[in-house]
């Protein structure tokens, strides 16, 4: 069992080894998405610190949304996709490994180069470390839930935009916890309950997604 | 050679049996409209708080309950569906969907319309309000999934899954919603609730509700019969009908 | 082994076949036969459960299938119009992860890709390779797990006549060790040493 | 009557809200005429084919 987990997630890792475009895009496009704001808002510190929680969370909550069109994209092209289903591993378990492969390469360097972001936006440095940790929990969340979009999408031509408009809503409660507890952190309140939520609502999409990605992918390759 | 004739017998009973109760269920709906709308407009005493706008709580209120009402039974049909293989309950889900967003929608138009007055904006980003327009995107992500795909087996799948996603999701964003509200908005407004309901209050605002209720089914059973004869136009019991003039 | 009994499957609305059944004892090889758009490859997509049964049921060494899908899996292998590989990967590393995703690890993998040629291109990335050397890739995922039944879609596309050679090669030693095929083709194969079933399908 | 169609100054948002749902509900119940209606001729075009089919066959199968 374990070891076609670490196959596919290996594999999958080289191929974005090899592909760079594929994660270098989302990277680049909330790098661009947080500097608009100053230009478009206007220098003056105090508003930006006031805007920066939720600026950085929706540019990132949009990062993840256009890298996921990718997920499962390139395995239908090509075929491999109906290897994965016709594999004797449950295809719950392979679908995790694809959409921690995919978090790894889209996810994680958004985690890293945010606090870069927040110190554009002049957010306190002391709601930074919040900052990491909900966005750690909450593109996590948002890879599982909207890997479920992109299995329901992955065989329509023009599936970007529908992806976005059914995922959305599913992310707007990640969102809500995730740049509240960034704000509740700027000014010094106690933020734990928003980053136990973020994590409850973590768990529940470890253990509701996979299922239902299982299942919307057997459709989509019909 | 079992499911196919299970499947077929089962829409021809649904249809005698949706013939019988479309009507029925549509006079019932007239009445209890009727009868709501004259008892909330002219029987039903002054609110002493909110004057005479409180009246639009007899339009509001039933809207939004039916838009959550009609999602349940999608979900509801949706789990069917994908468990049983009923084709039936997918059909049901998929006329269903439009009659939802129209009802959300119409939550949302009275429910700015009733808030005008209190906030003074046409907007106002209320729990309540809010979960709703989530609410809308919910079943128009669930109509759009259902039109981009064509192979029709597939896209009923497809937005069975969704709409059970959808279902699990409702309850987490409505307390997000309002746990995001209480934490940002002062509670110093009047809470978006029904006023202290007198009796006489209350009874056209269960007319209304009932009757809204029951205006869905009838169109919901007349919208399923259409399907059908379209699905089996080619059947016999669908000839014989059409030959008697019984459609 | 693999027995299918009054199947019907539907496009839409198009009935593409209906009331189709065989079955498969080991070491048989069958070839479907029918022209264009019969619904050869909606039979073989249906066999591996990618496409839902409008009726009937198909049942892999007498469990049926929906309930048998872990093992029926483990015992099969399908090899459709598509490659199924990734071009940004070289020969070697897209068998490691077949094979691995298969569960099958103990297979020498240096032996498959010699015996299917592609030795001297095993670590260029497949992009680089020609249709036909990218078909023996797909060739060689065969060989990666010990399977029962092969499922093939036109094996022989853009093969030469090596290629071709090797494919009714492999066919014919997988039937002698008491494996079975199902397989669609447009150019005959010459199968010596094994009984060749056709079923032909539509009209 | 003047001052009931006033709603106590609330007009503006009492009417149109009472307006607009009946507004919602009949274009639902027309759109499920038309809907009945297009089944309708849906199954007439059927019929039509099949017996169009059934006299080229031959049969003549009176309907």
């Amino acid at each position: 069992m374990g070891g076609a987990f670490w196959a596919l997630l290996k594999r999958d890792m080289l191929l974005a080894f090899r592909r760079r475009a594929d994660w270098l895009n989302p990277l680049v496009f909330f790098v661009i998405v947080v500097t608009l704001f100053p230009l478009g808002i206007g220098p003056d510190p105090g508003l930006l610190r006031d805007i920066a929680p939720g600026v950085l969370w929706v540019a990132a909550l949009l990062a993840t949304l256009l890298a996921l069109d990718g997920l499962f994209r390139s395995d239908f092209d090509d075929g491999s996709l109906e290897q994965l289903l016709l594999s004797p591993q449950p295809l719950s378990v392979l679908v995790l490994a694809k959409v921690l492969a995919h978090w790894l390469v889209t996810g994680l360097p958004l985690l890293l180069l945010s606090p870069l972001l927040a110190v554009v936006m002049q957010l306190q440095v002391v709601a930074i470390p919040v900052l990491l940790v909900s966005l750690l929990v909450g593109t996590l969340t948002l890879s599982l839930v909207g890997a479920i979009g992109a299995a329901l999408t992955v065989g329509l031509q023009r599936g970007g935009v529908l992806l976005a408009l059914l995922v959305l809503p599913l992310f707007i409660p990640v969102l809500i916890f995730g740049s509240s507890s960034v704000i509740a952190a700027a000014s010094g309140f106690a933020v734990d309950a928003q980053l136990y939520l973020l994590g409850a609502l973590f768990l529940l999409a470890l253990v509701l997604a996979p299922p239902a990605i299982a299942a919307a992918l057997r459709i989509s390759t019909e | 050679m079992f499911q196919w004739f299970h499947r077929l017998a089962a829409s021809k009973n649904f249809y005698r049996l949706a013939e019988i109760l479309g009507p029925l269920f549509g006079v019932l709906g007239a009445i209890l409209l009727t009868l709501g709308v004259y008892r909330g407009l002219f029987v039903a005493p002054t609110d002493y708080e909110q004057g005479e706008s409180y009246r639009i709580i007899y339009v509001h209120v039933p809207s939004a309950w039916m838009s959550m009402f009609v999602y349940m039974v999608m979900a509801f049909c949706s789990a069917l569906f994908l468990i049983w293989k009923m084709k039936l309950a997918d059909i049901i889900a998929e006329v269903s969907a439009p009659m939802g967003a129209a009802f959300t929608f119409l939550a949302l138009a009275t429910g700015s319309l009733w808030g005008k007055p209190m906030w003074g904006t046409w907007w106002e980003w209320d729990a309540r309000l809010t979960s709703e327009l989530i609410l809308l995107f919910l079943y128009i992500g669930y109509m759009a999934l259902r039109a981009s795909i064509d192979n029709r087996g597939s896209a009923a799948r497809a937005a069975a899954i969704l709409a059970l996603v959808g279902v699990v999701n409702i309850p987490i964003i409505h307390y997000s919603v309002e746990w995001w509200n209480t934490l940002h908005q002062p509670a110093s407004i009047t809470k978006f609730d029904t006023p202290s309901i007198h009796i006489s209050m209350l009874v056209p605002l269960l007319m209304m509700a009932l009757g809204f209720t029951f205006f869905y089914f009838t169109n919901m059973l007349s919208r399923a019969r259409s399907v059908i004869l379209e699905r089996e136009a080619n059947n016999n019991w669908v000839k014989d009908r059409f030959r008697e003039n019984r459609l | 082994m693999l027995l299918a009994q009054d199947l019907a499957v539907f496009r839409g609305e198009h009935c593409v076949f209906a009331g189709l059944g065989f079955e498969l004892r080991s070491g048989e090889v069958l070839q479907l036969h029918g022209d264009n758009g019969s619904g050869k490859t909606t039979l073989l997509r249906a066999l591996c459960t990618l496409l839902p049964l409008e009726q009937g049921t198909i049942s892999w060494r007498g469990s049926a299938l929906p309930g048998a899908r872990a093992q029926y899996f483990s015992e099969m292998i399908y090899s459709g119009h598509s490659e199924a590989i990734k071009s940004d990967l070289s020969p070697r590393e897209n068998l490691i992860a077949g094979a691995a995703l298969r569960g099958s690890d103990s297979i020498d993998i240096d032996a498959i890709i010699e015996r299917v040629g592609l030795s001297d291109k095993a670590e260029l990335s497949c992009r680089s390779l020609s249709a036909g050397q990218r078909r023996r890739v797909t060739l060689a995922r065969l060989l990666t797990s010990h399977t029962a039944l092969w499922v093939l879609d036109e094996p022989l596309t853009s093969l030469d006549v090596h290629g071709r050679a090797l494919v009714e090669a492999l066919i014919v030693e997988h039937a002698k060790q008491g494996g079975s095929v199902i397989y669609t083709t447009h150019q005959p194969l010459s199968l010596d040493g094994c009984d060749v079933r056709s079923l032909k399908i539509g009209l | 009557m003047t001052e009931f169609l006033a709603m106590g100054g609330y007009a503006a948002y009492v009417w149109p809200s009472f307006g607009l749902t009946f507004i919602v509900m009949v274009t639902i119940q027309l759109s499920t005429f038309s809907r009945r209606r297009k089944a309708i001729a849906a199954v007439r075009r059927q019929h039509a084919v099949n017996t169009q089919k059934n006299q080229q066959a031959g049969t003549g199968e009176s309907v």
